[in-house]
């Protein structure tokens, strides 16, 4: 790789480190002030706890040498092996997005998970829903990869895959307490600072997913952004129409939604498709958190509705508008593969979610849900021993 | 007239102010306080590892709303009912503090006394 | 002695409290609480979209003053006329309740009583 | 029954609720307001360079503790010995309003009177 | 253009996006609580609507093929054309000067302006206003770019016609009631926070203007770091004079007027003059929000007396301090070019700013200024339904 | 330097730069909400003086032309004759350290310190105290660097020399009043959010200091995530041995204790070698914080602790675990020569520093100590004559 690509791909890689902080503020900011710490170090710690798994062993389970359709081996534990300047970018690079998937997750149980449960719930989780769903995909081995599918970022990786865990955590947890009345973010100026962040590291996201500085860096670049505004947008007018105002926290959930669509596609297709993409997902997104009250899932953050769904249209985006080989281009195999690739990690990534979560649950020590007097008193002084703010006289 | 100050946990705010309303309590006024009783507080960390500070008190809400005193004994009523965490009650599930208001003006109207409520 | 408690819109503070120190109040305390009278609050998003959730209650300022009874007619009237949103005044304007107070203290002094305020 | 509220300096507020615990105060609760007395307040910048707003008003806390008549005046004067800044006193150091109240009850319990303090 | 510059215009363009979430917090800080919201999606707006105007017909109008020397075309609507790396690289960096720039205005009317209406205005402005100003600075055939004026990072494009559009802004819309005490600042840390991050985005700004990584660049990046430093020294010490303390948000405020003002010069100076630049920008901008209060304009945020000003003085420096054809050198040229240059574009900003905003002031349903009971109550539960924060008991 | 190499280092001083607002929040977040604005502004201010001081003069005596093993030289005062690209980016980048090592030392004295004495303490402390060590160890004429020591990113020059000025002040500042009870953190937030961006700032300050985008940038980055996530999970695992629970705090502070341990190593050890640094510096600087208060100084945000040790310990890492010159390679000449590099200064920046405080402590009109009022009130109102977060009603 030359000096230009290394550069490219070491600062792509902090950005996308970058956005997992940015979720914990926009997670942090949508959830109420007694819950704030408690949101904010389940994303926080997956920078830690997913780091140091990746390192031991995520990586070769992922991307080890010598690995069959489905899984990777373990020939590189401890990044053994892993000595050129290529491998450890892409080693790096690839543990950033370990990394981030996880955290997409908690948006769906936070307020009420145990903290402790979760730490084990990610160590399994990368190792027995990430590690294989990244290699099925993106290694050169994997069954998917194989067959042709194309998943530029990450649409079936990270969103489909965390969308879908989501789910799983959402039912076994169960609903909050006491929130009939709905709950109303309690910062929104954090939830705007991390869509912010998340929308700058999202260039490293997906314009690094090419692994170089070149063309298809750039083209991925512009039509992320591209598909970002337009998706947000959407949400503003959707929101004006159905509201007659103009949410801040709509307009910032819009924009994740456009981000989290255009990542599998974004090294494929041109900026009018993004466009249209842009479109077609508001719309999608935003009436399924509008009616998903009608749904008896708590998914608190609404992680399937903006990153699941984001996926899947992103996916069958890609398969409608891949410049090559796009439905577009009057081939369907593609269309085909993807739609094979979605249903595949869908059912994956449920049913191992739903086998692990119901493990810890019955695990004596362990189990998901905090005690009533925990939730109500607030997970940031029930698991963690802290308070956000301090704001009371005595300081 | 009569004013009533309850000091309730802050998740029972929006149950306990339901309650009241349906009680027949025309108006009344909240705010977070800080507070100490029988229960003494937890534990929390002063931030870094583990050396921990003890913070005696708690976070709560003061409810205060002034009531006609015909109506003083079903709104109390409805406040314990709704402020209490289970059938037997909790340490820490508050305090009603009840005193005599001379008189009560409505600033849009100039409005005093029972009309004013 | 007579304490004044009046709960009256955030916007208006500043304007209140000097119309309040002109009529001859030489001390005061107020924070924000939060409310609801006849005015029944506003509609705010939950913050997806359009889902919203009604807040029944409002941001509210009050202001605590205690003072010889001598002076509390006038002192009302100043909190009257620069509370309200307009010459009709408007819902929402606010309350005021007045109360008996036994005694005050000077804590740098000891004083206490008229002396004290 | 009476009910203290004290207006002090929020950096002495630890102090002060220790000192009342030691005198035998069983309960209290507090909050952030703000006020204005003798002291009037300090400059601050508005923000640019150096254009200052004159604010007349300062952080203090209020507590308040409801406590038997008998133990009014040990806790009184726990709180005045812990809330003076230096042995004379400064502006600032707080005000103190003792009134009555008619009654207490304890929400847990339903205990009211001497028994719900 | 190689992988190095490559990877240098992708990430300075994402920093230049990360800007406007920095002024977002920067101006978001500085209003009154209830407006905090509404004054931080008046800028993060921008991410999603001026990025779909930019890709819709944006470029095109600033930059399309064969524009003459006032306008560019529409020949490349959608971004049609715009196929080659390197103009879609220009594309994409040019966007987020787009979308800054009206962003900036925001300051001046913050606090009572409609929201409704500024989405509306938004499209018209960088239609009408920015993308001509930007044909005629940046574009080859534009007149004053064939003239001979320099503005290397946007002295005139970005910030003296965002300053002029502030001041016909807040001469049309009025001044806030209530506001004789003046207005403090609610949440200094979010001002320090979005200077920093200004600060941070300001590199790719003037360091990207090179569009390559060279030389160029690298001093680029000096001389913003030293101005950007002395103004705020100047701004720290000035204050101190005056009021005997130090205002972080003085602090914060000198920063960016330092940033501004080296904008226009940054390509083309040497860190002796940024440093002159630095104190002679530090005085007459710090002595312009002093005196302010002598003029009736309510520029809530002053950014005519910090961009505005920073602009015509950064442009002046240029023509005087540019290490090719400044005054220094004894030609007197490029100086009268930028004089011109500094007076064209204020004069078209204010001008077309003004007749946006009064057609918009009469336009039934839309009008500029909120009503009174709105602006009491705050623009957050006005226009976005929504409060900053939510700290009261019932969350 | 080829264009990727300018691109990366580029990006790199933007990102160190970015590190000073980082520890601006950390800071900020951990002292009580009546600094907040204080602590804030110590790290602010530095962005400015200290980039001016470094263009004036500090440059040019830690790195100019001629110098001796002690000291660098007046040749280059004003950045004069720094003209090549090379040695631009290097004045670049060496000043964003000489930034951020002074902010560092706030934490100690936070809270108590006068913010006049302060901006003199910067001017004096930079000039005699960081710019010689920065010769000592990163010139070619330096007699550390002479000998054989490696300091790769800082683990001395500046880590170590915060840690021990951050105990010259501490003691000589003396003690906060009424802290007892302990003082929780105001803002836990803010904590996270500077910890973060400290991290993502610091894939720049050590995967940077080989000045080049090359296979040493991507190691670098590599042990410096795995020794910061191996750090911040053994103080998570530490605190709920201890605690029960899972500080927010604490594990943004364990993170930190790594990244300040890798800082020195970071260009010359492997992945493996990072765990083991991780789990070290973890325990270390965990029972460092547990035990403080076993000792009477009131180092108020653990600077020794944490960057002090951190440094130390990175220092003896690398001595041990280098791939060339390491123990483990059989030469203990390296491990010797880091030796003295920790000795001298950890003895020279205490003595200066010392030297510099007594000083200013006597000269009248400064001081080292706010009046007990002022530390009452809170420096915030007492020495800046603002107030980080307005939320009462008359706003
Ligand atoms: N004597 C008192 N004066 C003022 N406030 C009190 C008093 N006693 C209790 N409180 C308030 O009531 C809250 C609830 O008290 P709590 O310990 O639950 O009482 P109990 O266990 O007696 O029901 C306390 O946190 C405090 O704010
Ligand atoms: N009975 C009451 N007890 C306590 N507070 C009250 C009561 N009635 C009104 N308030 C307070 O006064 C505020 C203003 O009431 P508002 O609805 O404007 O009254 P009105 O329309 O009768 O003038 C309310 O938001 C609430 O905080
Ligand atoms: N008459 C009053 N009514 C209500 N609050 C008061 C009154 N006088 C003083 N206070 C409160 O007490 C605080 C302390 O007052 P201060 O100026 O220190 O009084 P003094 O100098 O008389 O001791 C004030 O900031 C204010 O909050």
């Amino acid at each position: 790789m030359d000096s230009g690509s290394i550069a490219w791909m070491l600062i792509c890689s902090a950005l996308v480190l970058f956005m997992t902080p940015g979720l914990a503020f926009f997670y942090g900011g949508l959830v109420r002030r007694k819950n704030v710490i408690s949101t904010l170090v389940y994303s926080f710690i997956t920078l830690g706890l997913v780091s140091v798994i990746w390192v031991l062993w995520g990586y070769s389970l992922a991307f080890g040498d010598g690995g069959n359709g489905f899984i990777g081996s373990f020939s590189n534990l401890g990044l053994s092996g892993v000595d050129s300047t290529d491998d450890q970018i892409f080693a790096i690079f690839q543990m950033m997005f370990a990394i981030i998937t996880p955290a997409l997750i908690t948006g769906a149980f936070c307020e009420r998970f145990k903290f402790k449960t979760y730490m084990v719930f990610l160590v399994l989780w990368v190792t027995l829903v990430y590690a294989p769903i990244a290699h099925w995909v993106w290694d050169s081995n994997g069954w998917l990869f194989k067959m042709g599918a194309l998943d530029f970022a990450g649409g079936a990786v990270v969103h489909i895959n965390a969308g879908m865990a989501a789910i799983a955590a959402a039912a076994l947890v169960g609903r909050r307490r006491n929130i009939e009345r709905g709950v109303e973010p309690h910062n929104v100026p954090f939830v705007i600072l991390g869509a912010s962040i998340l929308w700058f590291g999202w260039f490293g996201f997906n314009a690094g997913s090419g692994l170089a500085a070149d063309g298809i860096a750039v083209s991925a670049f512009l039509v992320t952004n591209t598909c970002a505004a337009t998706a947000m947008m959407i949400w503003v007018l959707l929101g004006m129409f159905h509201g007659g105002k103009v949410s801040g926290v709509g307009a910032a959930t819009g924009a994740i939604a456009g981000l989290a669509t255009i990542t599998p596609a974004a090294g494929f297709i041109g900026v009018g498709s993004a466009l249209i993409l842009g479109v077609a997902t508001g719309i999608i997104t935003f009436y399924a958190v509008y009616f998903k009250e009608k749904v008896n899932l708590d998914d608190a953050l609404d992680v399937f509705a903006v990153h699941g769904l984001g996926g899947i249209v992103g996916l069958f985006g890609t398969g409608i508008f891949a410049k090559n080989g796009g439905l577009i281009n009057g081939s369907s195999e593609l269309f085909i593969d993807n739609l094979i690739m979605i249903i595949s990690t869908m059912a994956y990534s449920l049913i191992m979610s739903i086998v692990i979560l119901k493990i810890l649950d019955i695990i004596p020590g362990l189990g998901l849900r905090s005690t009533e007097s925990e939730e109500d008193l607030g997970l940031d002084i029930s698991d963690h021993g802290e308070r956000g703010y301090v704001a009371d006289g005595a300081d | 007239m009569i004013r009533i100050d309850a000091i309730i946990r802050p998740e029972r705010v929006n149950i306990v102010l339901e309650s009241m309303a349906k009680a027949g309590c025309t108006g009344f006024t909240y705010s977070n306080v800080t507070g100490r009783g029988t229960q003494q507080g937890v534990e929390v960390f002063t931030g870094r590892g583990s050396s921990t500070t003890n913070r005696v008190s708690l976070p709560k809400v003061m409810v205060t709303a002034v009531v006609e005193k015909s109506n003083q004994k079903k709104i109390i009523e409805s406040i314990i009912t709704a402020a209490k965490t289970s059938s037997n009650g909790e340490i820490g599930d508050g305090k009603i503090f009840i005193s005599e208001i001379s008189d009560v003006i409505r600033v849009r109207t100039g409005d005093s006394g029972k009309e004013a409520l």
